[in-house]
């Protein structure tokens, strides 16, 4: 078949390009896995059955069957279905990238569709790859200070004796989607304007530098034990933080304020007389779409944040997650009701998320009936924040910064108020715990918003003043879609947008 | 011949084409359009800012006829089109020198 | 960064509207915590460890391993893998959220799309409050009647000893999204002509009261132990419906049917002359995602509702799950096509959802061939039943009540015609069980429609003669979308819907 | 109720037509099901408990405690466990038939989105009964010749002793599932002009004897047990391809790449000169959201191989799955960019299910980095691929031929390059395995070539010449939608389809 | 000056498109439209209830042209997008009084 | 009375209603159209494969207006709608026999 096909094909310059890109994948790639043979050549010795096939499983039979024996079998069922639990809960968190996706598509514009899309596609895809080669060890790496790690980059997954660890890819995965998730919330309150190169390096930024330290901060000491990891600083401080309200969300969200600063407004929002001008996104249903799938997605993000088995608590992370969704969809959906007169779809969807960001942090140490509260409170701050940086003239398109940089510090806020002792952690100010926990709250928050603004502006005025982080003033009119990438969302659409 | 072209409400298309089939008046051409006018649109917020939208949905027909029925149908039309409110519409008429059917090359009143 | 916002938005009084929520809020917050702290303090001698952390899991090193110890530990994995898969299943139930949306929104008018998706977004976020505050405690409550519950309202999940149980909240979470189902079938029936807040207000009814209700006669003690529960009296009866073709769908079937006569039909569906003019849905593809991702949740309906591991049964129930529903799915299609000469894609659609809600009652109890049969039997039904409601005029835009209503009455009645003993329970009419099983069948679903029919007709009369339960003439023309919502579903786009 | 019903209803001749359906399928069902009744009756002497209901499961207490108990028991909730895992596997992959249907919805035009999506709905409903009835047994019967399975059909999962087994029932529906994904391929390369009915019976053809004849020879022997089957002749020889690379992808786009060239180009897309007119899709949103669920799917796709707990390698398979897509999605990205100057949205999809189809083959057995070279390599080929078949003339809307023949081809060949023994296999050329594995993987991936090719160039031609394949040159024009299904996607829109 | 109003087929579009192009015509306006004539809508029926689909999506072309060539335009659209059947559309001509091209404010011949 | 067309850019279309309701005209109808002119379309790719857009996206504005009023409004909406840039779009001005209002029945220029 080749040559037929090559004949065909040979006289065209561009499919020059594309086989050259091809035949330098494939030297590189030589290159580096003759180095790998070698390795494994070494361990050759090993000889398990090559059985990648269907079995039903049982556990191993041991040559005796002692006490000890079956209570190490237990131990190994135990382990490995909090691998499963942890590798569903990781398809799900992956699944919200389809969710941001749709919500950002559906609050902007027809005219940038595809390439808010491809945003979301790109930084999922690109971050995979720069946090598996770099962010990884420096969030989870060892450690003697507790800023960054500096072990585990490019992870093999293979222990001391060259064996694959299952619990190193399950927990990779699981992070992966994490950085990812972080990444992609800049994406959203930067929408409609942003060059797609500009955006390319900032999500290689912030999966390999901004997220990572941040992340090894508070969770750094999840995969390695103490004998080579010193603890994040903050962890050790006790910083409740347990699925990422400010660790993921608040710093995504405060680099988007960030960008949205440095990038300025889209044409057309602000007036000069002081007022605003809407601007519509061009698909309720795929932004409610959206919303659902995140819905869904945080049910992997916060219940699998116990990543095992752990005496069934994630049911109870399950409740919690829940009641304050629907509780600041509730409270969004009431407060704009109030305000603006008219029960808003779009105020309504993002206090659900505005729910969810804010459990995030106190999902595990919190009753039901707070986590209600904390959904109730999160869908108002969320209204209020989203008018406010209106005010600010801070543009947001899809109300990301509100979402999640503001959310996700009510949230981790609310963990110092809330918390229960009985859940597993200390009593926070409402339950007779005083301010101890609230005052770590705080230092966290802020460290954290100092990090991750104060690094992302350096990053964006970086764009800004080399390659340039906006489009030209027609590209924007024309919409990035077909200036960008050559393309319409709807080819066969007319949509009537006038700015 | 003349062409009336209508602007009308998009619920009153059903019954503006019923009545001018009823009166004998077999060929139209629709369009979907926006229209500014008196009936001012209403103040909506979204995500708590305000706009007005000031261009309206309306429907708009375009009939060529003949100069001996034109007056009929504009009556038929402005009858099934009324509300009584503002925003019904307008009716304008002009002149067509000529018709042509694609399909038989006729022309003139016969083309219709 | 207070100080700055704060004057900015001092002198805006909407916003002080915002602002007013948050304190009231805040303020009852206190007040309820203030209590919550107490009781917190009086067991403040616990301590356990704060680990909410990820850890690889091991079952807790007991003192001494013995024979006992040992074969605990594997009870209590049994037991936490059960709550494991209850939470994913509750999980995929959540999602059919978001495929009622998309099949009610894609079968409607996009000029009611926004209103549509908000009422199924209203209606599981009001439901799951309500339902964990008063509706769970009617449903599973200690009882010595059989018709409904007295305690467990305000569910808080710590048992006796104060000490949080797991179970109770994936057992929550997993009840509160099947209210949530029964909630949403309403709003399909009703489209395109219902009052926004008479529709909350039903909302909150059917979660409170019908669906509860109903849910304990069947179900009421799944919960607790025959010690303070009596059973419910139709349970008692040995009445089958595992996973809900009554208890959940028929309710909200009937209460949709209630609902629809009371409100009438939408503008322009029938004609004078007794013709009907098809009133098409604006989407499709949405309605068709839609369907797909309900056919996901059922997975975690049906097969979820063993809420344990229970030896693997739930794989046997997925396959006839499965069988049904693409039973239902090819017997509409052509059942459409013999009868209109074309294979109908909304029909089709319909009878996916037509096998999956009939084999719910009985999908535990028959082999795979029998569920083929009855989804083959319950898309015919839903097909004659589409046709059959519109000659009765009764305007149902996107078929809730024949898929719902109807199907799941045959349903029920076919786990009296096919049960068979292997799996489980008695034998059905065909095999051999006679007609024992079936009078039972018939009793449970006249008892649910007497009940779930009659109480709705009586709350939507009530609401029509309050407060309205139809928007006005004008509104339904222009669409509830920009008339309730201020806001269209795809604000660009001109779609061209002449009635 | 149902006397007035009736009474409306008996005048209507067609819906004496449904009536019929209903009777004659009553009909056919008590003529089986009094077999059925004989049969349940000599077996009715077994009396267990009917507790189809939530029961907080515990390992069966059997009388005494030993130690031999309490290992069974362990064995037991692994292979339950291993049955949860298969199903919830199952349960993406059926999800996968969403994301088929919207990326070809996407990918064509308004006027047959209708047709697509039922197509799509159809293969999945017509393909899991045929499958059961035929295509189980012939792909997993028993057999000595390692060519096609003879026993199994019209699986009832009863055991030798009449009891259900469960491991039958989470097989078959896994099994089902990755039927319905090879079938469903097919529907996008013939996109826009096949007739219906043409369609149905080809799906028929590829369950029944494409896909379970090709499928036993690599993993028949996964369901029987090697007494009575003689192992697949291409898994006897050591051909890898853990979860179908070849057997599922492969196939499938090969029947496409059949069906392509049979039934000729769209109206338009090729132009006298040699120039390609681009027929874009209507959707790029729906495009990418189909990508993400099938990326989604794939998570149980290739993970959920496993089959059961398996030491916890579906973390790995998860860990390899994910770079192997993002590195497809970034080669396809680039090399388009490179290639045509513009990063374009439908080839970056494209890209995703590149790198996902590749990895499917040896996704057990090899590391990271290899699946991300892996990955990166699908994406250029696949780019590659889709302009050549454009050169060859043969016409494939949604790139069905590249994405599921091709990079399945290229997957396949790649487990024989960068297979490793520590992963429980043999080594690939560039780990010191040496060619023997290449060899055979170039054998199974010829032999595949020309069953699925040429078998179904036989089906399509044999169609073709009989009742037709095309649907007529003004059908193709105003669309199979309205043609072929009398309903539009968007009943109230107005595409610009000029062509 | 002249303007001519053709409703089309859809799929005729290209074709006219390039005869025009052909014939030196290279200004022209395209809007979507539904068209009501003999080509009588096909019946259809959706979930059971029939219903008749009596406006057919057509396109209208809009030329504004000299006097002189319009002749010409005329047997070029009539020519290119015909087929014979039922609903090939109409051609109206009708008076343009003034022509302004609003990038630079030529008016007239020029402008067009 | 007179008819104003006018083949404007999308995102002039809010300064041009501005100018126009300045200047007093407060009745206008807009329609989606897609304009082929000396503005060529660019060239594009998808999946590889070239091909042209030569139908731009405009807007045509269509205003009834008395003759009175017209001149001041053709310069209105040149001024407005210029960018300077090829495809700024043309005014066509043609001649109006009738108007009628269909809410009151009004015609001639009292109905505009
Ligand atoms: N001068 C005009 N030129 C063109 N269209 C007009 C003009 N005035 C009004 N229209 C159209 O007629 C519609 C109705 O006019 P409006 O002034 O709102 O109410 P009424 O018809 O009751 O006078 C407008 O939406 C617009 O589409
Ligand atoms: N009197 C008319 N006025 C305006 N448009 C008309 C008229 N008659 C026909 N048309 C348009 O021309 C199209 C074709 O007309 P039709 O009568 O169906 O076929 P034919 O062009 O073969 O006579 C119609 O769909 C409609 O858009
Ligand atoms: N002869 C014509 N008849 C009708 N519309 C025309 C004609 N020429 C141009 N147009 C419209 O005017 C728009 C702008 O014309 P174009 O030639 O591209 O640029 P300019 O307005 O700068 O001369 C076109 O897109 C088309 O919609």
């Amino acid at each position: 078949m080749n040559l037929g096909m090559l004949s065909v094909l040979s006289d065209i310059s561009m499919i020059r390009k594309g086989g050259l890109i091809l035949l330098l994948l494939m030297g590189s790639l030589l290159a580096t896995q003759s180095s790998f043979a070698d390795e494994s050549a070494a361990e050759g010795a090993k000889t398990e059955e090559a059985v990648p096939a269907v079995v039903e499983a049982e556990p191993e039979v041991v040559e005796e069957v002692t006490l000890i024996s079956v209570n190490e079998s237990v131990g190994t069922v135990v382990s490995e279905v909090g691998l499963l639990w942890t590798c569903i809960a990781a398809f799900l968190v992956f699944f919200m990238q389809a969710g941001f996706a749709l919500v950002e598509a559906g609050f902007t514009r027809s005219k940038n569709a595809v390439n808010i899309i491809m945003k979301n596609l790109m930084d999922f895809s690109i971050g995979s790859i720069s946090f598996w080669l770099v962010g990884f060890g420096l969030m989870f790496g060892a450690t003697t200070t507790g800023f960054f790690g500096t072990t585990d980059f490019f992870v093999s997954g293979l222990d001391a004796d060259g064996n694959p660890d299952n619990w190193t890819y399950a927990f990779l995965i699981f992070q992966t989607v994490f950085a990812a998730t972080a990444a992609t919330i800049v994406s959203g309150a930067m929408a409609e304007r942003t060059k797609f190169v500009s955006y390319l390096i900032y999500t290689v930024a912030i999966t390999v530098i901004v997220y990572p330290i941040a992340g090894s901060w508070s969770w750094g000491n999840l995969y390695h034990g103490s004998d080579v990891h010193a603890g994040g600083w903050l962890g050790n401080m006790g910083f409740i933080d347990f699925a990422g309200s400010t660790v993921v969300h608040s710093v995504g969200g405060w680099a988007a304020l960030a960008g949205a600063i440095v990038i300025g407004a889209r044409k057309g929002k602000f007036n000069k007389d002081g007022s605003v001008t809407p601007i519509m996104g061009h698909s309720m249903p795929l932004a409610a779409l959206g919303v659902f799938i995140l819905w869904l997605g945080w049910f992997g993000f916060n219940p699998g944040s116990t990543t095992s088995l752990d005496g069934g608590n994630f049911a109870r992370v399950a409740v919690t997650t829940n009641l304050s969704a629907v509780g600041g969809c509730v409270a969004a959906l009431i407060t704009g009701w109030v305000m603006f007169g008219k029960p808003d779809v779009s105020l309504a969807l993002n206090g659900v998320l505005a729910g969810l960001v804010s459990i995030t942090a106190p999902c595990y140490n919190v009753s039901p009936c707070s986590s209600l509260c904390i959904g109730l409170i999160g869908g108002v701050i969320c209204v209020l924040s989203v008018v406010m940086f209106d005010k600010l003239k801070i543009d947001d398109p899809v109300g990301a910064i509100s979402v999640h940089g503001v959310c996700g510090a009510w949230g981790t806020l609310s963990a110092g108020l809330f918390a229960q002792e009985i859940f597993g952690g200390t009593n926070g100010l409402f339950f007779g715990g005083g301010t101890a926990q609230l005052v770590t709250q705080v230092i966290g928050i802020v460290a954290y918003f100092v990090w991750a603004f104060g690094v992302s502006l350096v990053i964006f005025l970086g764009i800004k003043y080399t390659i340039g982080l906006r489009v030209s003033e027609e590209e924007e009119l024309r919409g990035l879609d077909i200036t960008e990438h050559g393309m319409h969302a709807y080819p066969y659409l007319q949509h009537v947008e006038s700015n | 011949m003349k062409k009336i072209e209508a602007i009308i409400r998009h619920f009153k298309l059903e019954d503006v084409k019923a009545a001018l089939v009823a009166a004998s008046i077999e060929g139209m051409t629709v369009a979907e359009v926006r229209g500014f006018g008196r009936q001012k649109g209403h103040k909506e917020t979204y995500r708590g800012a305000e706009y007005v939208v000031d261009f309206m949905p309306k429907v708009k027909l375009e009939i060529v006829l003949s100069d001996a029925v034109a007056d009929k149908a504009i009556q038929v039309i402005q009858e099934a089109a009324r509300t009584g409110n503002i925003g019904d519409g307008k009716i304008f008429v002009s002149n067509i020198d000529e018709v042509i059917r694609i399909r038989t090359g006729e022309s003139g009143e016969e083309a219709i």
